[in-house]
């Protein structure tokens, strides 16, 4: 089922239009076609040059967006799924495993969200558990011996805050993870993909090179938290949403982020294929540079990159 | 000077603006509901005598508790934050921050310094509920930095005592960022074997507790604490039904194997001065060995 | 030579001596108790066509299934146990033995060699279940750290398919040093960064699942193969309830954490080629580098 | 409540009557006394000295024995137990702290047991969940940063076979163990204060120096786990302990302990203290010799001891 946003509507009428017309054998019809095709890219250009942030935060989290396993399958040669944090479970908001891109082997990690309600029991909607992030540091360190780079995809609502969550320590399973990132020894990049949702991001985002794609977000706390705590008011989320400095080009300016890596018009999923192109790229070139430095120069590229995290005082 | 807090229900909002603690000779116990006087109160350290309750205490009192007297050194008190996100609250967030600098004569929800505890020097920071319910932003993930970075310098044991609501909403991913921060000299400590000590009181949650609150050598609680990750009514709200009872206090987490050991106020000092005694003990006898053979 | 065991219900006993395999055509399947021909079941790696149940099979045969023909050199072949507790049984230990190396043709309950698989030179050991229950004594002790030794000597990968009661009972405390041995060389191997697969097959439980079954960089569990610590039956004893259905099998060692992947019989080589390939990509390209800068 | 072994009650009706007449003032009750503690020294020495394989087993159960707090607080100066494998819970089957003893630190671990029904419950009656066994590897790792010595106190029926254990990995526990302690950068004692039940006492028992008390055993298997395999009949269990080899001098002549340490005349819960005594005197030794090793020399040692562990084939 496709399911989209109120301002993507204007741009589906016309794709369906279009659509129409292909099975019309009419000899005018390609004509028309052009058209409506012009008329369709001049439309998604004015519609996502004047997007609001808060119409932003809808497409960071828009139910049709590719997710983590749809990116590592379009760019991976190779990709075998690895299990379990070898201690209490198996997480399947966050997947991981070794992968082969290009005669080069990397591990990946993503957080999962689902497409359906049985996806989404089996992803508890992309938000993880102790388990999943343990999952990510087994892996990680897997990773380390075997001199691959880490590759981590983040989307997430956050970390689940639920009864076994806390009971298997989601703080110490974070604050671990942060722990060991900060010095592993192997090129890590992180990639915003959808939603960077506080801790629960951050405990497989910690990184040489943090990128976020464009129309992504990446905040403390969701806007709706914000909002309710602020207002008392969850549907005052949009002016939260401003409040946060959530999106990519804020991120940059305060130097949390690396850079950012544009969308195809009209987002991600208008053309998940170009995209998975983009960040394959985009992994492939920076892999590139960080394997450049010998380990000693990341690991205190690293250190003084999150040494320097906010340094913005009176 | 206030030194404790009234205890709140919701440690996920900004409530440091609600504690109106009553002047009085008396206080009212927050569990066992007997009436204290005062005096006696603190002479014993803000616990209740009646039910062993442990009443939320600010910064400067923990560090009169903990460090010999007239040993304390402030550092790093001059940063303040920089408003780096211009945020929009219901009252904007430089004006919070103008108006907690006059009430609390602070300039950050952390204090950090070097001083004696049981004639050993240490580095200490101590997050204070009372500044903006102890929330970390950039300028506490700085001090703390700061302060683990003078620990390396001195080659002296760090210990952190939490306090605190998580990161600080109206700093956004700069506050986020102070978890990987932190953590990450906490990460340089336990490199070269420098015992860091976490004290975690009432109530440490979010991502205090997911960065160096979590991560100590050590890591000891105050009797009853509230201690985690997500707080109660999100975690409430998400899972619709009511949380157990202890559910998130000292006594659970270290059931569930996340705390070393549950300490009293009153034995607190003490207790920490015999965990660095017998963490230094070899490491000194280790370093000696070394300097013999150089 | 017999190819596959009769399941046996109880892994905890030396259950060697009742696999009578059924020698005419058909073999009913375990599982579904459909009839198949035996010539088919074979054909399909001794895997039940109609619901996929894996059938045990021997050493030998998984060397056949993983090993590129005519490439395996077996190694370590001639070690025998010396029976060093004179171990008082209905039988004598040693008389147990002997009948074995006539009835098994080998001398001990693992096969170790090198081989190639999808051309990649490979360690290779295999638990035999038919050889007292594939029990770990000092000889498969033995035998699985010199194999580790030479993977370590050649600098190529390490595979251990596990099919195991454990620790071996004849050898009481000699034995069970034999799982601190068997995880002292995965531990060199470690520290080489050289790969280690470890296959987890119907069963393994006890000392073997305990020490380098379980030790794998990743591991591979066939479907539906029984794999924990203590066996059922012990467990059923001590809790005095019967098992939930499926419990210590693959998926619930996938669910519960213990195991990366569980593979197929027919894709088994092939995933683990793939997992070397990719294991060993960034490595090569190190040692290159290496090389070059040298 | 004191239990005692059906051989011991000879013993303990003398002592009674010696107690008895320490109540009486009557004049020649001192001289009576001397005679009757004679007699009970040579009842002592005569049972002891012709113990079966099987009381042996008895008197390393006894439920009168030490258990390792009870050694811990008498040998230590200084002892701050610590709690939780981070992870998922705290094992009351296994305790663990940091401890000073005459001036150094050590990091000891014991597996304990309870004397009555509430402390079992709590130590389960002294078999570990893998997250016991996951605290002592923290511990363990805690003791390497801080370069002390580790002293592990084994005392187990066995690791406990329920379905939660299984459920959290066991196996994985007790092998992650074994390979952490094979390489830990700091000198191992262990000492089996009473049962050493199979891979659960293995699981902290990986050491330098490896040593059994007097009357304690070793096995891989209990003996009444044997005998119901053997013989289909655990009540032939002293049989099972004969084949089993599980006492300290078999354990010696196999090369798989380094020393047995003797306990006082009628095993060590006749005198507590004297018991510690010889403990503290063996731990300081020991810990003494090893630290004269410079790391590297005390691991090569301890790789080749596990490399040579039933090194015995034809
Ligand atoms: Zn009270
Ligand atoms: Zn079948």
């Amino acid at each position: 089922m496709q399911k989209f946003l109120d301002f993507e509507k204007p741009i589906l009428e016309i794709q369906e239009e279009i659509n129409k017309l292909l099975l019309d054998e009419n000899s005018d019809s390609k004509l028309k076609i052009e058209k409506l095709e012009k008329t369709c890219e001049e439309l998604k250009k004015n519609i996502f040059s004047s997007l609001s942030v808060w119409q932003k935060v809808l497409l960071a989290r828009h139910p049709m967006r590719p997710y983590s396993l749809d990116y590592i399958n379009l760019i991976t040669d190779k990709f075998i799924e690895m299990h379990g944090d070898r201690c209490y479970g198996d997480d399947g908001a966050i997947v991981g495993g070794i992968a082969e891109i290009n005669g080069k082997s990397f591990m990946i990690i993503g957080e999962q969200k689902g497409r359906n309600i049985e996806e989404n029991i089996k992803r508890n909607f992309g938000m993880p558990h102790p388990e999943g992030y343990r999952k990510s540091l087994r892996l990680m360190k897997l990773a380390e011996k075997f001199n691959m780079p880490v590759v981590t995809f983040i989307d997430t609502p956050g970390a689940y805050p639920g009864l076994g969550a806390e009971e298997r320590g989601q703080a110490e399973a974070i604050a671990h993870n942060l722990q060991e990132m900060i010095m592993l020894k192997v090129p890590i990049i992180s990639i915003v993909i959808g939603e960077g949702g506080s801790g629960g991001a951050l405990a497989i985002g910690v990184a040489d090179v943090l990128a976020m794609l464009e129309y992504t977000i990446y905040s403390v706390i969701s806007p709706e938290g914000c909002a309710s705590i602020l207002w008392k008011d969850a549907s005052l989320a949009n002016l939260a949403a401003s409040a946060l400095k959530l999106l990519p080009e804020n991120l940059l300016e305060l130097g949390v982020i690396d850079k950012i890596i544009p969308e195809p018009m009209g987002g991600a999923h208008f053309d998940i294929k170009a995209m998975s192109n983009n960040l394959k790229k985009f992994i492939l070139e920076e892999t590139k540079k960080l394997e450049a430095l010998d380990i000693k120069k990341l690991l205190e590229n690293r250190i003084l990159k999150y040494k320097n995290m906010g340094n913005l005082f009176n | 000077m206030k030194v404790i807090d009234e205890k709140l229900e919701n440690i996920d909002d900004n409530i440091e603006n609600k504690a109106t603690f009553p002047k009085d000779m008396w206080v009212k116990c927050e569990k066992c509901k007997n009436l204290l006087y005062k005096k006696e109160l603190e002479e014993n350290l803000y616990v209740c005598k009646k039910c062993g309750f442990h009443f939320r205490v600010n910064a400067d009192f923990r560090i009169n508790m903990l460090i010999d007297n007239g040993t304390f050194r402030e550092y790093f008190s001059d940063l303040v934050s920089k408003d780096p996100l211009n945020f929009v609250d219901i009252k904007p967030y430089k004006e919070k921050l103008e108006s907690l600098y006059k009430k609390t004569n602070k300039n950050s929800a952390v204090i950090t310094g070097i001083g004696k505890l049981c004639e050993k020097n240490v580095a200490i920071g101590v997050l204070d509920f009372s500044f903006f319910a102890g929330t970390m932003d950039s300028v506490v993930g700085e001090k703390i930095y700061r302060l683990g970075e003078l620990a390396i310098k001195k080659n002296i044991p760090l210990i952190l005592v939490s306090s605190s609501g998580g990161a600080r909403m109206q700093e956004s991913i700069l506050s986020l960022m102070q978890m990987a921060k932190t953590s990450l000299i906490i990460s340089l400590l336990k490199e070269r074997s420098i015992p860091y000590i976490s004290v975690l009181a009432d109530p440490t949650t979010g991502g205090v507790t997911a960065s160096f609150a979590i991560l100590g050598d050590i890591n000891i609680a105050e009797p009853d604490a509230l201690i985690g990750f997500a707080g109660p009514r999100v975690i409430e709200q998400t899972i619709r039904q009511k949380l157990p009872d202890g559910f998130q206090r000292s006594e659970y987490l270290l059931n569930h194997g996340m705390i070393d050991v549950i300490v009293k106020r009153k034995d607190l000092k003490n207790k920490i001065s015999d965990i660095l005694d017998i963490l230094s003990l070899n490491l000194n006898i280790a370093k000696k060995a070394q300097k013999h053979n150089l």
